[in-house]
C-alpha cells in the first residue's frame, strides 16, 4: 500500500466520522465542533487531489469564518447557563424514514457511480501551482460571474448586519 | 488499483447522504446549516475530483471557488434570519416556526 | 483632519514611550540581591524596634504569666512549679524567685508579631532580637521550647514540692493534733 | 522540494519527511526557552530588576526550570467542564501554531515545504488559533473563559482583513504567494528589501510612505493576532482573570503558553519574510552563505519578539472599543490607500 493510499484513508476516516458526529451527536457544541475535523479532512482531501490552493481556502473561509459564524451562532441562540445544549429530534419512526431514504440515497448513487463509465482522462500532470491558472481564469473567463460573486459577498454582508441588528 | 476517481466520488456521497439524514431529522435550524455545509462540501470534493481525473482541469477549481463563495454569503445571512427568528419566538426549532409574522 | 492627527499622535506617543523604556533597559538595576550580596542584618539596615523572632531569656522570667494572657493569638504556653524553700532559682537580679518555670514554649507559626507580651513583661525577660530568618521544612520546628529544666529536672521539683507539701501538711496535721492534744490537756 | 538540504542528503522517503517535519519542532522547543527568558529579563532590565538569578549563571537556566514545573504539576480538570473540548482545545491551538512553520524558509536551502501558496498558508492555519480559543474558552464553562474566548475571537477575525490587505500587498508587489520567490526577489542589500519598496529604480522613492504603513499596519495587526500587549484583551487578568485559559493548569496550560510563543515567533518571521527581505544579507552578497541565512533570519525575526516583549512594558491595554476604532476605522482605509497605491507601482514597475 503506497503513502498515498494510506493518506487518503486517513482523510476519509477523518472526513466520514467528523460528519457522522456532526449529524447524530446529541449535544450541539459537539457537532458544531466535528465540523472544524470535517472540513480539515475535506482540505485533505484537497490536497491529495492537487489542489492546494482549494485546500487552503477551505481551511480559511470554512475553519476561519463560517466555522466561527456557526459556533456564535450555536451560542448566541441556545441559553448557556446549563453546561448541556442539546437539539430535539424527531420520534423513532420519522428517523427511520429519514436513515432509510438517506441510506437509498447513498446506495443508489454509489452503485450508479460505480457502474457508469466516467470521461476519464489521463490525469492531470503534477502541475507546479494552480494560482496562477485560477487567476487567470477567473479574470478572462469567469470575470463577470467574478464580479457579480464581490457584489453579492457585499450584498449579503450589508444585509446580514441589517436583519440582525437589534430593532 | 490504487485511489481513482471512484473513491473520492462514494465518500462524497457518504457526506452527502450524512448532511441530508441531517438536514431531514434535525430540528435545530443551526444543526440543519451544518447539514448543508456537508452537502456543500460534498459537491465540492466532487468538482475537485473532476477537475483531477475527469478532464475537468481547472475550470473545476473555479467552480468550488464560487461554491465557497456562495457558502459564505449563504451562512451569514442564514444566522442573521436565524438570530432574528431567536428574538420573536425565543428558539429555533424549524418545526414550530409556521408563520412569519410573530 | 481630527483624525490624521489622532493617529499620527498615536503613533508617535508610543514611540516617546518605547524611547523611554528602551533607555531604562540600559539603567543601573536597582535590586538588592538579598542573601547574596545583601543581608539587612549585616549591613545594619534593620531598625533597632523592628518586630521580628522573639527570644526569653529564661533567667530573668519570673513565670507571671504576663505574656501569656496578652498574647491575642495564644501561642505562648508556659507551665510553673512552685519552689521548694532552700531550692529556689536565682533571677537575673540576684534575688531568689518564687516560680520554677518548668514550660515555655512559643509557636511562631501562630506568633502574629504584635510585641505585646514584650511590653507586658515586667522583667523585660521575653524581647524582640533582630532574627528573622527562621524558616523550616516541618511546622513543627517552629515551636520554640526556651524552658532551661529538662523533664528529669521538672519531675524532681514536682516531686519535691509534692513532698515539701506533703511534709508541710503532716506538719500542720501534727501541729494541729499537738494543738487539739494540748486542748484536751487542759 | 528543491530547496532542502535534508533531502539531497538522505533522499526524500519517509524518514527525510519525519526529520524535515520534526527539525522546527526542535527548534520552537530552543525558541521557546530563550523566549521565555528574554521575556522575563527585559522586563526586568525596564525595570531596573535583575530579573532571576538563582537558577544557574545569571539566572539563565530559569526557562528551563519553570517548563519542568509547570510539566509536573498536577493536571487538573475541573468538575463541571465539558471533559472531552477542554482536553482537545490545547492541541488544536498547538497544531495551528505548529502548523505555520511547515512553511517557514529557515534558509535558501531548508524550508520545511516549499509549496507554492506559503503565505496564504499561513494566513489560513491562523485560523485554527480561534477555534481552539473558542473551544477552550467554551468548554471551560467559566464565564471569565467565555468572556475571553468572545473577545479573542472578535480581535483575531477584525485584524485578519488588514493583516490579509498588507500580505496581498506584498503578494502584488512580489507577483507570488511562495515565501522563497519574495525572499528572492529581496536580493542585493537593504535597499532592495520591500520595506524600501523592493528592486527598482530611484523612482521607486514615492511608494515608501505606504510600505512603511504597511509595514507598520502588518506589525500592529500580529500583535492582536498572537494577543500580545496592547492588544491583550482577551486574557486581561484585571477584567477577567486570565480569559481563555483561566481554567487550565499544567501540561494543558504548558501547551497554550508553548503556542502563544511560537504564533510570535512565526508572526515574527512572516514580517521578516514579507518585508524585510527574509534570510537575505543586508549587505547583499556579503557574508549570505546558507548558515548565514538562517542567523540572519532568525535574528531579524528574534529583533521583532523582543519589540514585542518591550512594547509590553510600554503601551497600557487598549479598550474594547477602542480596539474596533483601530482596526476598522484607522488601519483597514490606511492599508487600503497604500494597497492600491502598492499595485500601482507594481503596475507601472
Amino acid at each position: 500500500m503506497a503513502l498515498y493510499d494510506v493518506i487518503f484513508y486517513l482523510f476519509a476516516t477523518i472526513v466520514l466520522v467528523s460528519a457522522g458526529g456532526v449529524v447524530f451527536s446529541r449535544k450541539m457544541m459537539y457537532s458544531a465542533f466535528s465540523l472544524l475535523f470535517t472540513f480539515f479532512g475535506v482540505s485533505g482531501l484537497y490536497v491529495l487531489l492537487s489542489a492546494d490552493f482549494i485546500a487552503v481556502t477551505q481551511i480559511m473561509v470554512y475553519v476561519g469564518g463560517i466555522l466561527v459564524l456557526i459556533i456564535f451562532g450555536v451560542m448566541l441562540t441556545t441559553k448557556i447557563t446549563g453546561v448541556d445544549i442539546k437539539s430535539g429530534t424527531l420520534g423513532a419512526f420519522q428517523m427511520g424514514i429519514a436513515g432509510l431514504a438517506s441510506l437509498a440515497i447513498a446506495v443508489f448513487m454509489i452503485i450508479m457511480s460505480m457502474n457508469t463509465q466516467w470521461m476519464q482522462k489521463d490525469p492531470l500532470a503534477e502541475t507546479s501551482t494552480t494560482v496562477e491558472a485560477i487567476g487567470g481564469l477567473l479574470f478572462t473567463e469567469y470575470l463577470l460571474a467574478f464580479g457579480v460573486a464581490a457584489i453579492l459577498l457585499l450584498v449579503a454582508f450589508i444585509g446580514a448586519a441589517l436583519i440582525a441588528r437589534r430593532k | 488499483m490504487g485511489i481513482g476517481l471512484t473513491h473520492y466520488l462514494i465518500i462524497s456521497i457518504l457526506l452527502f447522504a450524512l448532511g441530508v439524514f441531517g438536514i431531514a431529522t434535525r430540528k435545530n435550524a443551526i444543526l440543519v446549516l451544518m447539514g448543508l455545509e456537508l452537502i456543500l462540501n460534498s459537491a465540492n470534493i466532487n468538482f475537485i475530483a473532476f477537475a483531477r481525473f475527469g478532464g475537468m482541469n481547472i475550470e473545476g477549481h473555479v467552480a468550488v471557488i464560487f461554491v465557497i463563495i456562495l457558502a459564505a454569503a449563504e451562512v451569514a445571512v442564514a444566522l442573521a434570519i436565524i438570530l432574528n427568528i431567536y428574538q420573536n419566538f425565543r428558539h429555533v426549532d424549524v418545526d414550530e416556526i409556521n408563520q412569519l409574522k410573530d | 483632519m481630527e483624525y490624521f492627527k489622532n493617529i499620527f499622535s498615536g503613533i508617535s506617543t508610543a514611540l516617546v514611550g518605547m524611547k523611554i523604556t528602551f533607555s531604562h533597559l540600559f539603567e543601573k538595576n536597582v535590586t538588592l540581591q538579598y542573601p547574596d550580596t545583601y543581608h539587612p542584618i549585616n549591613s545594619g539596615d534593620m531598625p533597632a524596634n523592628a518586630r521580628n523572632r522573639i527570644d526569653v531569656d529564661i533567667e530573668a522570667c519570673i513565670g507571671c504569666l504576663a505574656c501569656q494572657r496578652d498574647c491575642p493569638v495564644n501561642c505562648i504556653k508556659i507551665e510553673t512549679v512552685k519552689a521548694v524553700a532552700g531550692d529556689e532559682p536565682m533571677g537575673k537580679d540576684g534575688k531568689t524567685k518564687k516560680l520554677w518555670v518548668s514550660q515555655f514554649d512559643i509557636d511562631f507559626a501562630k506568633c502574629c508579631f504584635c510585641s505585646l507580651c514584650t511590653e507586658a513583661c515586667p522583667t523585660d525577660a521575653i524581647f524582640m532580637t533582630q532574627v528573622f530568618e527562621y524558616a523550616t521544612y516541618d511546622r513543627k520546628d517552629l515551636v520554640y521550647h526556651f524552658s532551661d529544666l529538662s523533664a528529669e529536672q521538672v519531675q524532681a521539683k514536682k516531686a519535691a514540692l509534692a513532698k515539701a507539701t506533703a511534709e508541710k501538711k503532716k506538719a500542720e496535721a501534727e501541729a494541729k493534733a499537738k494543738e487539739e492534744a494540748g486542748k484536751n490537756e487542759a | 522540494m528543491e530547496q532542502n538540504f535534508v533531502y539531497d542528503l538522505i533522499g526524500e522517503n519517509l524518514i527525510g519527511y519525519v526529520i524535515v517535519a520534526a527539525m522546527p519542532l526542535m527548534f520552537v522547543l530552543v525558541y521557546a526557552l530563550v523566549a521565555i527568558l528574554g521575556e522575563l529579563k527585559i522586563s526586568a532590565w525596564i525595570q531596573e530588576r535583575l530579573g532571576p538569578m538563582r537558577t544557574g549563571w545569571k539566572g539563565v537556566l530559569q526557562p528551563i526550570a519553570e517548563v519542568v514545573k509547570l510539566l509536573q504539576k498536577e493536571d487538573i480538570t475541573p468538575a463541571n467542564v465539558n471533559k472531552p473540548l477542554f482536553n482537545v482545545a490545547p492541541f488544536i491551538m498547538f497544531t495551528g501554531a505548529y502548523a505555520a512553520y511547515a512553511v517557514i524558509p529557515f534558509s535558501s536551502v531548508f524550508v520545511p515545504s516549499g509549496i507554492n501558496i506559503g503565505l496564504f498558508y499561513v494566513f489560513a492555519v491562523s485560523a485554527f488559533a480561534i477555534i481552539g480559543i473558542v473551544m477552550g474558552g467554551w468548554a471551560s464553562n467559566n464565564k471569565y473563559s467565555l468572556l475571553g474566548a468572545m473577545r479573542a475571537a472578535a480581535q483575531m477575525i477584525s485584524y485578519e482583513i488588514p493583516i490579509a490587505i498588507a500580505i496581498l500587498a506584498v503578494a502584488t508587489l512580489a507577483g507570488s504567494l511562495d515565501m522563497q520567490e519574495i525572499i528572492k526577489q529581496q536580493a542585493g542589500g537593504i535597499w532592495n528589501w520591500f520595506l524600501f519598496g523592493g528592486t527598482g529604480s530611484i523612482a521607486k522613492v514615492w511608494v515608501i510612505p505606504f510600505t512603511f504603513a504597511l509595514f507598520l499596519i502588518y506589525f500592529i495587526g500580529s500583535l492582536a493576532e498572537t494577543n500580545r500587549v496592547p492588544f491583550d484583551i482577551p486574557e486581561g487578568e484585571s477584567e477577567i482573570v486570565a480569559g481563555y485559559h483561566t481554567e487550565y493548569s499544567g501540561m494543558k496550560f504548558a501547551m497554550f503558553f508553548f503556542a502563544e510563543y511560537s504564533n510570535m515567533f512565526v508572526v515574527s518571521a512572516i514580517i521578516t519574510i514579507l518585508f524585510l527581505g527574509g534570510w537575505q544579507s543586508p549587505f547583499g552578497d556579503f557574508m549570505n552563505g546558507p548558515v548565514w541565512q538562517s542567523i540572519w533570519f532568525i535574528s531579524k525575526a528574534m529583533f521583532f519578539v523582543f519589540v514585542q516583549i518591550w512594547l509590553r512594558w510600554t503601551l497600557p491595554r487598549l479598550r474594547v472599543d477602542q480596539l474596533m476604532y483601530v482596526t476598522w476605522k484607522v488601519m483597514l482605509p490606511v492599508a487600503f490607500v497604500a494597497f492600491f497605491a502598492v499595485a500601482f507601482w507594481a503596475m507601472i514597475k
